[in-house]
């Protein structure tokens, strides 16, 4: 009954930054609001006994990513105006888009609700689980069988970092020509 | 009939086109480094030598029996492919041996005319070898053992026609005259190909010998095959020998230079249907009816160039005219079955005729390049020798005993009277009377009578060097005595191409020539053929002589038709109107409106459709990322719905 | 005959590595490329000439063949040889290449590019004519276009992007449906076979059924007949000679439109001989269309080079019409004619490029009286254009002859009317000369023409001299061809008579199609056997 | 009574759709990218939910890489959207649309 009630606030309130990140007009607030939908979504992810990935999703991604996010809004140094000035190019597009999002929740829900999933069941049952620990069972796993995606992933950041470093410093060439 | 070296001089006969062609090639190629004169012996001798190894092979061929006179020698396959074949080679008979004499013999003397006569042009060299060329593709086309190879040489005559006839190319007229005889040709080509093809699949074969051999046993008498072939082969004749309709060349052709006109637009080259009709005699008398179209065309050519000719002022036209009719004659004749007869005219008119236009170009020379006769007059004192000369080719044209004309022209109206009828006879005494007429109207607008010239001219006008009058001397003597050839009892020319005629054993009922004729007929006929020619000439003196002013008045009375002879019949302009004008005016439509419009209309159009589609597509291609974004969601959400309705 | 050198692929492919080697040269050495370019060629000209002597003429296999696997999966082989149909325009191929080389020699802009695709275009146009292999086939008939497109796009004249764009649309549009004609046959010879081939020889031997044989022509008639160009899919030809340069236009006339009458001869008739048969009156009628309207609309040209261009949709109607008539004479003439019309009209845009070249105009009104200043010129021109219109003695004639023997003995109407085009073709022909070279000089520009240099003059020369061979000996070629055409005309004829008979035809066709062989000698002459409405026929084959 | 599975996916499906909205009406770069990553998480919800049902650990295994490209992703996105700003002096997607000639 307890988790019932959790489910629905931690959902309700997820729902409610998730909007929130959509219709601000200061993207800072959005980012805010970014923020707060990830650690409502971090309590679902105990709530399903994923307590490993509710630790990462605080740490990771409203930690640091989201950090990224604020730096570099401040960075730029926007605020409402910039966005506001001009009118928009597509006065068609804000209606419609909430009308194409209605019906793809529609959609989803649908589907959702009329499919019957079914498949193997595996060996890694919420007791099991407890028994072992979520944290030991990830790490395991990640240098069991997926290690090669693992080893991937980590050229993959690497190269985001040399990437991110060139497409933002300043074009010395450039300038110097 | 060995020699000692064991050859005939038949088989040398390769050497009668050789020399020429070596002609052709030294003056062609070493011409411009050499000097005038040695391009001249170049030329002469090439034709000369030739003429001499004719000469030779005459004699050879003169030791065999009649029956046994023809002679074939192969090179090569010229063309193979399956069952066709083209042999190179050439082929003796008493035909293509008179030929050749004629040829060479008449162009050796013009050859030799024509260094007196060009020795001014710049381009003199370049004139030889084009008159070399002629002369062997001339004797090419009369030597050939085939149809085929017989084709090059015709359309070669054709090509040097076009060169000599353009050779001062400058001349804008010169060279458009050029081009109108080569294809005015063309079309008369047009049937000859078609006919050779025709010759080919019916017989298998184009081999002269094969083919006439096969005639009479693959074809009826009337057959529509031999009718077809021969008609085809007719409108490749009436081409090249300017009958009518397709005669419009030949005068235009008068552009070219002056021993040109006289040896390939008459004496040669347009006598080339006349010997291809004649060489074919198995297959036209096949076909009666073309005989008669023959026969008719030629007469009436005989009839209309005649006409023309009577108010030419041109000197030069007047000669074409005639050339166009005379070769009518030669029609006639062979059409009504007298081919010898028709050789044997061609033979003195290529004597009188060669005559009349080398002395119209002594006189021409000899006034500096004038061509109008209104501008001439009382030449006999100046240019005695010319005089003479031309006056014995005009009698020998007007067919005045003994000359030349008189007796093959004679023969022709016989032919007329006995084979065929009144009708074909009066076409030709009508045409022999014009013809006596304008000619003695030309000899003595010319020679007699006040002096028109104007002032300039008359002070350097000069009788023409020896090289042009010695030409002239020899002519004039054939033209005498040519005649005799075919005297109506020694008919030395009727025995000896006699067994051309009809070759294959085939029965001919117009092969016999005029010995059944009684002579009574014939010495009658021959009177009113004098008499004809002399009234002619007598209505010419009054009109030119006496009384000066006469030609004026019935020009005036009778205007309407002055003019309309005056201006050719305006068949000129009728051609141009039915055949040229609209025929550009197609092409003008064809390429403006069906290629440019339709075709490449309905191309562009493709392609404008495409840019169309394009210009519609591209907006949707805004540049605004939300716009794509919108688009892939919508699509997801479309492949959502129908993954639920269908699956 | 199997040569142990493999002469073929070195003929070949010689250009391509001349290409490359050009690469590494710097493109400011102009002398050194244009050097090496024209030795490539010559060596790749002298290479190919023991061809033709070495060729046997008594057999119709094909010789100097070469068979390596390439991609065995896919069942793509290297497989190369030339019989007497392919060897001529082998070798007029790398004939005309080597002028077109030595023609280029003026050009400034470019010079490394424009050689090197000009020997990239060599290899693609030798490895056309030598493919026996439909991929292979394809893959250099694709090749060559990319180079043409890039020497008419890039050295062109003002509306180049315009021709260029239609040209390669055009050939485009015909070839993709030739690919997928290709592919068809591919599966088809799995499906009958169980052999995944490209092999043209193996496919040869495919029944392929009557429905399917109809649709697969169209695809290859299609991707031929623009390449030829046959009347109505011509109007990429004159735009493209008139932007192309010279040396463009010389290979654009004198190669790439045999590719297509080349193609009708050993792929269309070989592999569809019923539907060939079929449609014989639709394609005759439409050679002969384009005969005499290619010539009537040359007549009315103002541009030089439009008038050669549209002369060749007439001349190349005369190949067309020889090839669809099936008899021997035909074919034959059918591929002279190719090679004549290689020479004359290559060598007549040779010598519109040099008159270009001294005047920067092509305009006919804008010359006259060119002869008086050069006259050596003007005689070159001259043999081109009694060439060109057929004189007996040249090149032009033997080949005109014998189509038209050939039409005249299955179809007299058609023959008719094509010998008309002998004399249009005097008509326009002429008419050109007389006005670019004759009358006066009245536009003084005229009067500081030069008269053609060595160079010009080595360009003018062999050709003019092959033409007088081809006029006057034309044996040695025509015999080489002799066993192959005949195989080919025996196999059509065989396939066509087993088709017919398995159709139920009666013996009345069967005599008809008997009569249109060689070696028959009638007394009479057959006109015109039924040749029924072309229209008519074709519905009928769609039912 | 414990929460029916279904409803977490739900709560995705939600959630994903308003990031796709959000996607579709901001103008802001930064706020696009912060949509992206709502979605992001949306489908991280289903992973760990499927993973959950079907008692498997490889679902949160995902969960990581999804994580792992979402950082990379966010990183070099906001690097282009800096460069971008460096050079145009915008991040309105609408005033960028150089890409359409």
């Amino acid at each position: 009954m307890l988790e019932s009630l959790l489910f629905i606030i931690m959902s309700l309130i997820t729902i409610a930054c998730a909007i929130g990140v959509v219709f601000q007009k200061n993207p800072i607030y959005s980012a805010v609001f970014l923020i707060q939908t990830m650690v409502s979504l971090a309590v679902l992810y105990v709530l399903l006994h994923a307590q490993f990935v509710a630790a990462v999703q605080v740490m990771v991604y409203a930690g640091a990513i989201m950090v990224i996010f604020v730096f570099v809004i401040m960075l730029l140094n926007l605020n409402k105006n910039d966005m506001e000035d001009g009118k928009t190019k597509m006065p068609m597009q804000k209606p419609a888009a909430i009308i194409l999002g209605l019906v793809l929740v529609v959609m989803i829900g649908v589907v959702m609700t009329r499919t019957i999933y079914q498949g193997a069941q595996g060996e890694y049952t919420p007791e099991v689980m407890d028994q072992i620990g979520n944290t030991q069972l990830v790490g395991k796993m990640l240098f069991t069988k997926y290690v090669l995606p693992f080893e991937i992933a980590s050229i993959l950041l690497f190269a985001a970092i040399v990437g991110a470093i060139i497409l933002a410093k300043k074009q010395i060439i450039k300038e110097e020509k | 009939m060995l020699n000692q070296f064991g050859i005939t001089f038949l088989d040398l006969i390769g050497f009668v086109i050789l020399f020429p062609l070596a002609g052709t090639i030294i003056n062609g190629f070493l011409g411009k480094r050499l000097s005038k004169s040695i391009v001249g012996y170049v030329g002469c001798a090439a034709i000369g030598l030739s003429f001499i190894v004719a000469l030779f092979v005459l004699l050879d061929l003169l030791k065999l029996s009649p029956e046994h006179r023809v002679f074939e020698k192969e090179y090569f396959t010229w063309i193979g492919s399956g069952a066709f074949r083209a042999i190179a080679g050439l082929q003796v008979d008493p035909l293509s041996v008179v030929m050749i004499l004629v040829v060479t013999g008449v162009g050796f003397l013009i050859h030799v005319y024509s260094i007196g006569y060009m020795h001014e042009d710049k381009s003199f060299y370049r004139y030889f070898t084009y008159l070399n060329l002629f002369t062997f593709s001339m004797l090419i086309l009369v030597l050939a053992n085939n149809f085929l190879l017989m084709f090059i040489g015709w359309e070669g005559v054709g090509l040097c026609s076009y060169l000599l006839i353009g050779f001062w190319f400058e001349k804008k007229s010169a060279s458009a005259a050029g081009m109108k005889a080569f294809i005015v040709n063309r079309v008369g080509d047009f049937g000859f190909i078609l006919a050779i093809l025709l010759i080919f699949v019916t017989f298998g074969t184009i081999d002269f010998t094969e083919v006439f051999h096969a005639a009479p046993e693959h074809l009826q008498i009337g057959s529509i095959v031999a009718a077809t072939i021969t008609l085809l082969l007719f409108v490749g004749a009436v081409g090249k020998s300017a009958q009518i309709p397709l005669y419009t060349w030949l005068p235009d052709a008068m552009e070219g230079p002056t021993p040109v006109s006289a040896l390939i637009h008459a004496a040669t080259m347009v006598t080339a249907g006349v010997y291809m009709v004649v060489r074919c005699n198995v297959l036209y008398t096949l076909s009666p009816f073309t005989m008669t179209v023959v026969a008719v065309i030629g007469g009436a050519t005989a009839l209309f160039a005649a006409s023309i000719g009577l108010v030419q002022n041109d000197i030069k036209r007047v000669l074409a005219y005639s050339t166009v009719s005379q070769i009518g004659y030669m029609f006639l004749a062979c059409g009504l079955g007298g081919f010898i007869t028709g050789v044997f005219h061609l033979v003195t008119h290529a004597f009188f005729k060669a005559l009349l236009f080398l002395g119209s170009g002594s006189v021409i020379h000899g006034l500096g390049g004038e061509q109008d006769m209104r501008k001439m007059g009382a030449l006999k004192k100046y240019m005695p020798i010319t005089y003479i000369t031309f006056f014995i080719g005009t009698l020998a044209i007007a067919g005045i005993p003994p000359f030349a004309g008189f007796f093959s022209k004679d023969e022709i109206l016989l032919e007329a009277y006995t084979k065929g009828s009144l009708f074909f006879w009066g076409l030709g005494a009508i045409a022999a009377l014009l013809t006596a007429f304008y000619m003695f109207r030309l000899l003595f607008m010319t020679f007699h009578g006040k002096s028109k010239m104007t002032k300039r001219v008359e002070e350097h006008v000069h009788e023409s060097p020896n090289s042009i009058l010695f030409p002239l001397i020899v002519l004039a003597v054939l033209s005498v005595l040519g005649g005799f050839l075919g005297f109506p009892t020694l008919s030395v020319i009727n025995e000896f191409l006699a067994p051309v005629i009809g070759a294959g054993h085939h029965g001919l009922a117009h092969g016999g020539e005029s010995h059944h004729v009684s002579s009574n007929l014939m010495f009658s006929m021959m009177g009113i053929s004098t008499g004809i020619a002399i009234v002619g000439i007598v209505v010419a003196y009054v009109m030119y002589i006496s009384r000066p002013e006469l030609p004026g008045v019935i020009a005036k009375r009778f205007k309407g038709i002055y003019n309309i002879i005056l201006n050719k019949y305006f068949v000129d302009e009728i051609y141009d109107a039915t055949f040229v004008k609209p025929t550009l005016r197609a092409s003008n439509i064809l390429w403006k409106v069906v290629d440019v419009k339709i075709i490449d209309g309905f191309v562009n159009a493709v392609g404008r459709l495409t840019v169309l589609k394009s210009e519609v597509l591209r907006l949707f291609q805004t540049g605004l990322v939300r716009n794509y974004a919108f688009s892939i969601m919508l699509g997801g959400i479309i492949i959502i719905i129908c993954s639920i309705l269908f699956l | 005959m199997n040569c142990d050198c493999p002469i073929l692929t070195i003929v070949t492919f010689l250009p391509l590595f001349g290409a490359i080697f050009l690469l590494f040269i710097k493109g400011e050495e102009q002398e050194k490329i244009k050097r090496i370019a024209l030795a490539v060629a010559i060596i790749d000209f002298i290479i190919s000439l023991p061809l033709f002597i070495l060729f046997k003429s008594d057999t119709s296999e094909f010789q100097f063949v070469q068979s390596v696997p390439w991609i065995k999966e896919f069942g793509i082989s290297y497989h190369v040889g030339i019989d007497g149909i392919s060897l001529f325009l082998f070798l007029l191929t790398s004939f005309l290449s080597l002028i077109c080389i030595l023609a280029s020699w003026n050009i400034k802009d470019r010079i490394k590019e424009y050689m090197i695709a000009m020997l990239v275009l060599q290899t693609g146009m030798l490895g056309v004519f030598i493919s026996l292999d439909l991929f292979l086939f394809y893959m250099f008939w694709e090749l060559m276009l990319i180079p043409m497109y890039l020497i008419i796009g890039v050295w062109g004249g003002p509306r180049r992007i315009y021709a260029t764009i239609k040209f390669f649309v055009y050939t485009m549009a015909g070839s993709v449906l030739m690919l997928v004609a290709i592919l068809f046959l591919y599966f088809m010879h799995y499906n009958e076979t169980g052999e995944y081939t490209f092999d043209l020889l193996k496919i040869y031997n495919l029944d392929i059924p009557l429905g399917a044989q109809f649709w697969l022509f169209l695809a290859f008639f299609f991707a031929f007949a623009i390449k030829v160009p046959m009347f109505p899919f011509h109007t990429w030809l004159p735009d493209a000679h008139v932007e192309a340069p010279t040396a463009g236009s010389v290979i654009l006339a004198g190669v790439l439109l045999k590719m297509g009458t080349y193609g009708f001869v050993r792929f269309s008739l070989p592999l569809f001989p019923y539907a060939s048969h079929q449609f014989v009156p639709l394609i005759t009628w439409l050679a002969v269309a384009g005969i005499i309207y290619g010539a009537l609309v040359a007549m009315v040209q103002e541009d030089l080079k439009k008038l050669v261009a549209y002369s060749s949709v007439s001349h190349l109607g005369f190949v067309i019409l020889g090839i669809f008539v099936f008899n021997i004479q035909g074919m034959e003439g059918g591929i002279l004619q190719m090679i004549n019309h290689g020479l004359s009209t290559g060598a007549l845009f040779l010598i519109v490029g040099m008159l270009y070249e001294r005047r920067h105009t092509r305009l006919i009104a804008d010359y006259g009286g060119v002869t008086k200043k050069m006259p050596i010129l003007a005689i070159f021109f001259m043999v081109m254009t009694l060439s060109s219109i057929g004189l007996p003695g040249l090149n032009g004639f033997v080949g005109e002859f014998l189509v038209l023997l050939g039409t005249f003995k299955s179809n007299v109407l058609i023959a008719v009317i094509a010998t008309t085009g002998v004399i249009l073709s005097a008509c326009y022909m002429l008419w050109m000369f007389q006005r670019v070279m004759f009358n006066k000089i009245t536009n003084p520009e005229n009067s500081k023409l030069k008269d053609i240099n060595r160079r010009e003059l080595a360009l003018l020369l062999p050709i003019t001299i092959l033409i007088f061979w081809i006029g006057i000996y034309p044996k040695p070629l025509l015999s080489r061809m002799d066993a192959s055409v005949n195989h080919l005309l025996t196999q059509v004829d065989e396939k066509y008579k087993t088709t017919l008979s398995r159709l139920g035809k009666n013996e009345d066709v069967l005599l008809a199609s008997e009569s249109k062989r060689e070696d028959y000698k009638t007394s009479e002459v057959r006109i015109s056997e039924s040749s029924q409405n072309p229209v008519k026929r074709l519905i009928k084959l769609w039912k | 009574m414990e929460v029916p599975l279904t409803w977490y996916l739900v709560l995705s499906g939600i959630l994903f759709s308003i990031g796709a909205v959000g996607v579709l009406i901001n103008r802001n770069a930064l706020v696009i990218f912060m949509c992206i990553e709502l979605m992001l998480n949306a489908v991280n919800l289903a992973f760990v939910t499927f993973s959950r049902q079907q008692n498997s650990m490889d679902g949160q295994i995902f969960v990581f890489f999804i994580m792992t490209v979402a950082a990379a992703e966010a990183v070099v996105g906001l690097a282009i959207i800096i460069a971008l700003f460096r050079n145009k002096a915008t991040i309105n997607v609408d005033d960028i649309n150089i890409m359409k000639w």
